[in-house]
């Protein structure tokens, strides 16, 4: 079936909208080429691997993984732990995967086994399992570590001999991963190293849809009792799906912070499902549908935003917060939106029965 | 004989802390051991429940905002933020147009009343179209709102000095004093003042009244309606309800509701609080209600009064008693736990699927 | 060897209740390789329960199992779960397609048993991370629409495909599995057109040629008489006959599934034969309705209700009686005409019917029917408080309007006076009643209303005998006192005949014709077979 | 099943290997450098003029005597190259150094003048302990970012 221009704009609406917004901001923000380009790079190796993260979920039904963040408070709490043992640089990041494993399955687990208890409302669950796990994770990092889990050095602890300050500094693996092989065009930085592990894990993506996992996971994310009644075991496959979710997220936030150079203990997971999330979605993904395109794209339109928006708001009105508030705003109302859209979707798709109908007997009359 | 009776009783009391549920009952259970504990580490018992009670005025009214829509079958109002803004509107429309004293108090929710029932109204169309999403797509409509006022915020021509950043002589500050205003302005009425004890009647007077008026609309035919609306959308579709038309009427009181809300918090609390700090004020309410026994489909104004008692009981004892027993100060972190643990058990009981 | 001389399938006296009820008595059923059975009866027959039991489905074992043997090639099985029959080469084809809409029909067709190609990852994490062959996949696929031998695009995605290609691929996902023996299919033919359900007659016979033994469950007898070289006809959980096709015939067939001895209906003696109200007022006439109801739809139905009279509407399931009334009152996209008392009833609006005094009590009692979570009496006194304002006080001139709790008590206690529900009081929340009571319930609510007229949807179904007596009494007594006309649509035949004027049958979404409740059963029987779709 | 049983077990030793592996290899150390004179034997070592210390090829340090200088290393084999002018306009003299750092010390001081003299590792070595200690500002505000505003991502 071939589709029609005006079809083919409206599936790609929020893609467009963005373009445009970037088209308008990019001339008033007044920064240089080179300096956009070297600021996509660096975000496209440090965000890309958590936006990859989203894909599985989504690929089994379960919608946008508001969940992630726990991968990200593992891998938070992996990076504490290794900069404590004083484990610096690539050694350092490889360590700190490593401890995140065990805890990102942990977390996936019991996340994936309770939205198996939600069925139907996965997105909301998810949303609030990783809030109700901030908390637990405050308690673990703010009041456990020190007294109850060891923690020697005195530069991450708070002055009152137990609890995490709120930086924990990583400069000493600060962009190991982005140095090593890294090149330079015309001064644009290109860190070979995180590029070629975020193209292995694509690789390992389109690997995985491939084998019978993933297959399984399309065809439970399709149709839940259909796949049961073929022998799927279908809440293994789910969980399993929000289990690989976690770790990867912990991988990515672990590549992601390694880039930044230090741990915002406090915040530095609470908004990146959030922001991963509406990158995904401004690359064209919707709530059933993603792929690794979406992911590249997504991070290049949505981070060119986030670049220029605060420098065009502060342009046009005057209050570079504008531009804060502006950013802050699209994304929520680009997840807004999309949300809607899939709602929407799939009531349409019921009430098309009755117009075939109708259609059917005018045919038949006219016979 | 003796020992059927002690079946009988203890089944009783299981039936009764299963109907209860368990997290509810450890949230009643801490809140008591708080009380208890209290005056044992030395925390002044009757600030406490001061506190509690004063606590419990701000916010009341807020939660009750959740009912209307949990009766309507749209779940839990996770939008509250949009009703918020439309209070905040009107509070600070009512400062620029130079009302003071009471008299503010009284013009912010009639400025705001228009603002809530055009909100309202636009955010109940909208949820009609996505029925079954409601929550998820409630809470970033929420956001998404709160995201955009903070523009607003910025944007609009406020000129109040009181208001206005004073260097820039434009964009809202981030907390306005209410002081001259309509600080305290129905805590006053009628104050009670026994000892360490003091209740803001006036208050609680108003809360009581409009928790009188939730009581008295879901009795009266509409009200029916939106219960059954709720209960059974299928059924009271084949009775002839207007499904959409019911449900949009929930979202507009839960909005209203919500906008009246928030300037009774604003008036005890004594700021108005803007930009971001609505982000989260979904949350506490949405937790008080479920603390209170209610479920995803089903609330009561008794829900909405326990609830609120044992949330703010929570929120305003741990900090003093855990500062004086352990000097830690956890009473962020279990709050974080505990309300988000009660949202996360409401919306994986398998019976409310 | 055993195998010779054992038949491939033997049931024998299978028994099995449902609480009491017993739904299957002592049948016995026999059946070689490469043989055709037809099995045949109507709704209710017991035909699926009998599927269910040979495929060890979970909710035989929860409702205490069956009585008597099933044995395999002369062995004796009991299957704990559908898997196990599958194993055992035991393959069905169900009424509801089972198909993942994004896959292709060759990825449907292997599904769950796709060929996979051994990795080194696989030997950490399981065998689920290997690699599907595809080609493998896609061989196997394409070897299995062969061996059915009706032409599917195997790499046609399931959403875009034509229904009867979907049924095709059902088909072929059973013939894929290699120990396939005994294929069920039921109903196979309702989604197909008349050239593709050759084919699958074709496909059928080529299956049985191979040595796969087909139970084939269909209501169109006459591809029953075409393929099938035995027919068994269930009626009421017996066997009643087990013939060879070439002994009987279609009428023969009709006259076994639906025929109780004439004689006998209760209600025959007091009806005439011949239609006697023809002269009457048409109180309501229904032009070229349709509805979307999934499962019951319907086609183009023009039907004319006598005022005063109980018309029942009858007819297989899923042929679309029970869309006329769900149209009508709005519960379901429709769209035709309608008009009631000579003004237009404006469809898809309940509000609009309700309010021109139709009235429906739902064969969906705790879907539709009931506010579950809500006392008795707000059940009843609900829809009479929303339409016609009663049960309600009016405060300050009208602007209030208040629930008057003491008249809807009254009410329901008049209604579970009059209708003998067992409750512990107007107070009980209607989900702890049990079937019979809550259809009472539904029943005053409707009452409540003071319709002029009535569709009631499948008013006995699920509920006890004496019940059922007490619900057909009520109606009628409801007809007979208020006046009102009463539409009742029912799958049981006898029921409509004990109590209606006329009895019209739906099939294929039409109407295929009206009878006095006294025309034959096997006049009704052949209607009701004639347009199935 | 038992062959996927021993993978299993393989690849989580083959991890846990790995993560051993990263301990040993990825340990850093902060180096600090003395050019200060010492006592050894009974006899006082004089540092040179100006020492220049190079790690990796870079030069992290350029002392005078009686100065301190830094350099981080990660793993224990530590090399180094020190460059000591023993007088003002004096020829340079070279020295390659490598040492094996104590595993459990963040902080190592190494006194230049002892290591070059051949003194033993008592001598020239010895743990760095921080004197400015945190002075305690009392608790710091914990910052906990949920909207996402002024942060970078």
């Amino acid at each position: 079936m071939k589709k029609s221009f005006k079809s083919i704009l409206l599936d790609n609406s929020v893609p467009i909208m963005f373009v445009i917004i970037c088209a308008i901001c990019i001339p008033l923000s007044g920064f240089s080429p080179t300096y956009l380009i070297n600021e996509i790079i660096t975000r496209l190796g440090r965000n890309a691997f958590l936006i990859l993260s989203l894909l599985i979920p989504i690929m089994a039904g379960m919608g946008l993984n508001f969940g992630m963040t726990l991968g990200a408070m593992a891998a938070e709490i992996a990076l504490i732990f290794v900069s404590d043992w004083q484990i610096w640089g690539i050694p350092g990041v490889v360590l700190a995967m490593i401890v995140s494993i065990p805890i990102s399955v942990f977390l996936g687990w019991m996340c994936g086994t309770l939205l198996n208890m939600a069925k139907g409302r996965e997105m909301v669950t998810s949303y609030i399992i990783s809030y109700f796990l901030n908390g637990v994770y405050q308690l673990v990092v703010l009041y456990m570590m020190g007294p109850i889990i060891p923690i020697k050095h005195s530069s991450i602890k708070l002055p009152r001999g137990y609890g995490i300050r709120n930086t924990v500094s990583l400069l000493n693996m600060r962009q190991c991963l982005d140095n090593a092989w890294a090149i330079r065009i015309q001064g644009v930085k290109i860190p070979i190293l995180t590029l070629c592990i975020i193209a292995l894990m694509c690789l390992i993506i389109v690997w995985f849809r491939r084998t019978k996992l993933g297959q399984d996971m399309r065809a439970v994310g399709q149709d839940m009792e259909v796949a049961r009644s073929a022998g799927i075991a279908v809440e293994r496959t789910r969980i399993i799906s929000i289990i690989i979710s976690t770790v990867l997220a912990g991988f990515g936030m672990v590549i992601y912070l390694q880039n930044m150079g230090n741990i915002s203990t406090y915040a530095s997971h609470s908004q990146i499902g959030m922001f991963c999330i509406a990158a995904l979605l401004v690359g064209g993904a919707s709530v059933d549908k993603a792929s690794i395109g979406n992911v590249f794209l997504g991070v290049i339109l949505f981070h060119l935003m986030f670049i220029v928006a605060p420098k065009a708001g502060a342009v046009i009105t005057g209050d570079s917060m504008i531009g804060e508030y502006f950013r802050v705003f699209v994304s929520y109302a680009v997840i807004t939106v999309a949300l809607i859209m899939y709602e929407t979707k799939k009531r349409n798709q019921k009430s098309n029965a009755a117009r075939q109908l109708q259609l059917d007997q005018e045919a038949e009359e006219a016979a | 004989m003796e020992e059927t009776k002690t079946i009988t009783f203890t089944d009783k009391i299981k039936g009764w802390a299963h109907s209860f549920g368990l997290p509810r009952l450890i949230i009643a259970g801490f809140l008591l051991v708080l009380f208890i504990a209290a005056p044992i580490v030395g925390a002044d018992f009757w600030m406490q429940v001061t506190n509690t009670i004063n606590r419990f005025s701000w916010n009341a009214i807020m939660v009750l905002a959740m009912v209307p829509m949990v009766h309507s079958g749209c779940g839990l109002n996770f939008g509250l933020p949009l009703g918020i803004i439309s209070g905040l509107l009107g509070a600070t429309l009512s400062i620029e147009f130079g009302f003071h004293g009471f008299m503010s108090f009284v013009m912010a929710i009639i400025i705001a009343t228009p603002f809530a029932i055009i909100f309202g109204w636009i955010y109940g169309q909208l949820l009609n179209k996505i029925k079954g999403g409601e929550m998820m797509i409630a809470t970033y409509v929420g956001f998404s709102s709160v995201s955009f006022m903070c523009m607003m915020w910025l944007l609009l021509p406020y000129k109040s000095p009181n208001m206005v950043w004073g260097l820039a002589g434009k964009g809202l500050r981030t907390t306005i004093s209410l002081e001259g205003y309509y600080d305290k302005a129905l805590a006053n009425i009628l104050q009670i003042n026994i000892g360490k004890l003091s209740i803001p009647t006036g208050a609680i007077l108003f809360f009581a009244l409009l928790a009188f008026l939730m009581w008295a609309f879901l009795h009266t035919k509409t009200g029916t309606a939106m219960t059954a609306v709720g209960s059974n959308p299928v059924f009271a579709k084949a009775a002839g309800i207007n499904i959409d038309r019911t449900r949009t009427l929930s979202v507009i009181i839960s909005t209203w509701l919500a906008a009246i809300g928030i300037l009774v918090y604003e008036q005890g609390f004594g700021f108005i609080q803007l930009y971001m700090a609505p982000f989260y004020m979904a949350m506490p309410a949405v937790s008080a209600i479920l603390i209170g026994g209610a479920s995803v489909n089903k609330a009561s104004i008794t829900n909405v009064i326990i609830g609120t008692i044992l949330f703010q009981g929570i929120v305003t004892m741990t900090p003093t008693v855990m500062n004086n027993m352990v000097h830690m100060d956890m009473s962020e972190v279990i709050r974080m736990i505990a309300s988000n643990g009660m949202i996360l058990y409401a919306l994986t009981r398998k019976s409310e699927a | 060897m055993s195998k010779d001389q054992a038949p491939l399938l033997e049931m024998k006296n299978i028994k099995k209740d449902f609480f009491g009820n017993q739904v299957l008595v002592d049948i016995n059923i026999t059946l070689h390789a490469g043989e055709v059975l037809g099995l045949v009866g109507e709704n209710g027959a017991g035909k699926s329960t009998l599927m269910k039991i040979l495929f060890g489905m979970e909710e035989i074992r929860d409702t205490g199992g069956y009585g008597g043997d099933v044995l395999i090639n002369g062995e004796k099985v009991n299957f704990q779960s559908p898997f196990d029959a599958l194993a055992a080469g035991l393959g069905m084809v169900h009424q509801e397609f089972s198909l993942i809409p994004g896959f292709t029909a060759a990825e449907n067709i292997v599904l769950n048993r796709e060929p996979t190609k051994k990795s080194v990852v696989s030997e950490v994490f399981g065998q689920r991370l290997n690699i599907l062959d595809r080609k493998k996949l896609n061989e196997e696929a394409v070897a299995a629409i062969d061996k059915m031998g009706v032409k599917i695009d195997d790499q046609m995605v399931i959403s875009e495909m034509p229904v009867g290609h979907k049924q095709f691929t059902e088909i072929a996902r059973e013939l894929s599995n290699d120990k396939l023996k005994l294929l069920i299919l039921d109903e196979p033919t309702a989604v197909l057109t008349e050239k593709e359900a050759i084919a699958l007659l074709d496909s059928i016979k080529g299956m049985a040629s191979r040595g796969i033994a087909v139970i084939f469950i269909t209501h169109r007898l006459q591809e029953i008489m075409e393929v099938c070289n035995r027919i068994v006809v269930m009626r009421d959980g017996h066997v009643v006959q087990d013939v060879p096709s070439s002994e009987t015939s279609i009428p023969e067939v009709t006259r076994w599934m639906v025929g109780r001895s004439v004689d006998n209906t209760a209600a025959n003696a007091k009806k005439a034969v011949k239609d006697e109200g023809a002269d009457k007022e048409i109180v309501m006439s229904i032009r070229k309705l349709w509805v979307d109801m999934p499962g019951e739809t319907v086609r183009n139905v023009n039907l004319d209700v006598r005022k005063g009279e109980i018309l029942g509407i009858g007819g297989l399931a899923g042929q679309g009686k029970l869309g006329i009334p769900n149209g009508i009152m709005g519960l379901y996209e429709a769209g035709g005409q309608v008009t009631f008392m000579g003004k237009n009833i404006p469809l898809n609006s309940p509000r609009r019917c309700l309010d021109s005094k139709l009235a429906f009590v739902s064969e969906d009692r705790r879907g539709v029917g009931l506010l579950l979570d809500e006392t008795l009496g707000w059940n009843i006194a609900f829809p009479a408080m929303q339409i016609n304002n009663k049960f309600l006080k009016k405060y300050l001139g009208g602007l209030v309007t208040w629930r008057d709790e003491e008249a809807i008590k009254n009410v329901t206690e008049y209604y579970i006076d009059l209708l003998q529900i067992k409750c512990t009081g107007h107070k009980q929340k209607a989900r702890e009643l049990s079937g019979g009571n809550q259809q009472k319930i539904c029943l005053a609510k409707t009452f409540a209303l003071e319709p002029e007229f009535l569709f009631v949807s499948e008013p006995t179904r699920g509920i006890d005998v004496g019940a059922k007596a007490l619900v057909l009494e009520a109606l009628r007594k409801f007809n007979h006192d208020s006046g009102v006309t009463v539409v009742m649509i029912s799958s049981e035949l006898e029921e409509l005949r004990m109590i209606c004027d006329r009895i019209a049958i739906v099939s294929g979404g039409r109407i295929a014709g009206i009878k006095p409740a006294a025309a034959s059963s096997e006049e009704f029987g052949e209607l009701m077979v004639s347009m199935v779709k | 099943m038992k062959r996927s049983l021993i993978a299993k077990i393989c690849t989580v030793v083959v991890i846990l290997g790995i993560a051993a592996c990263m301990f040993v290899i990825g340990r850093g150390h902060t180096v600090y450098f003395d050019a200060k004179e010492i006592e050894y034997n009974g006899e006082t070592l004089e540092p040179g003029y100006r020492t220049a210390i190079f790690v990796n090829g870079e030069r992290v340090a350029r002392l005078s005597a009686g100065d301190r200088g830094m350099a981080t290393w990660i793993g224990q084999n530590f090399k180094m190259t020190v460059e000591v002018t023993p007088e003002k306009g004096a020829e340079a003299v070279s020295h390659e150094v490598s040492l094996k750092l104590p595993y459990n010390m963040d902080g190592i001081v190494l006194n230049v003048p002892a290591l070059l003299a051949g003194a033993p590792e008592e001598v020239y070595l010895s743990e760095f302990v921080s004197l400015a200690t945190e002075v305690s500002s009392g608790d710091e505000e914990i910052v906990t970012d949920d909207f996402g505003i002024g942060g970078d991502i």
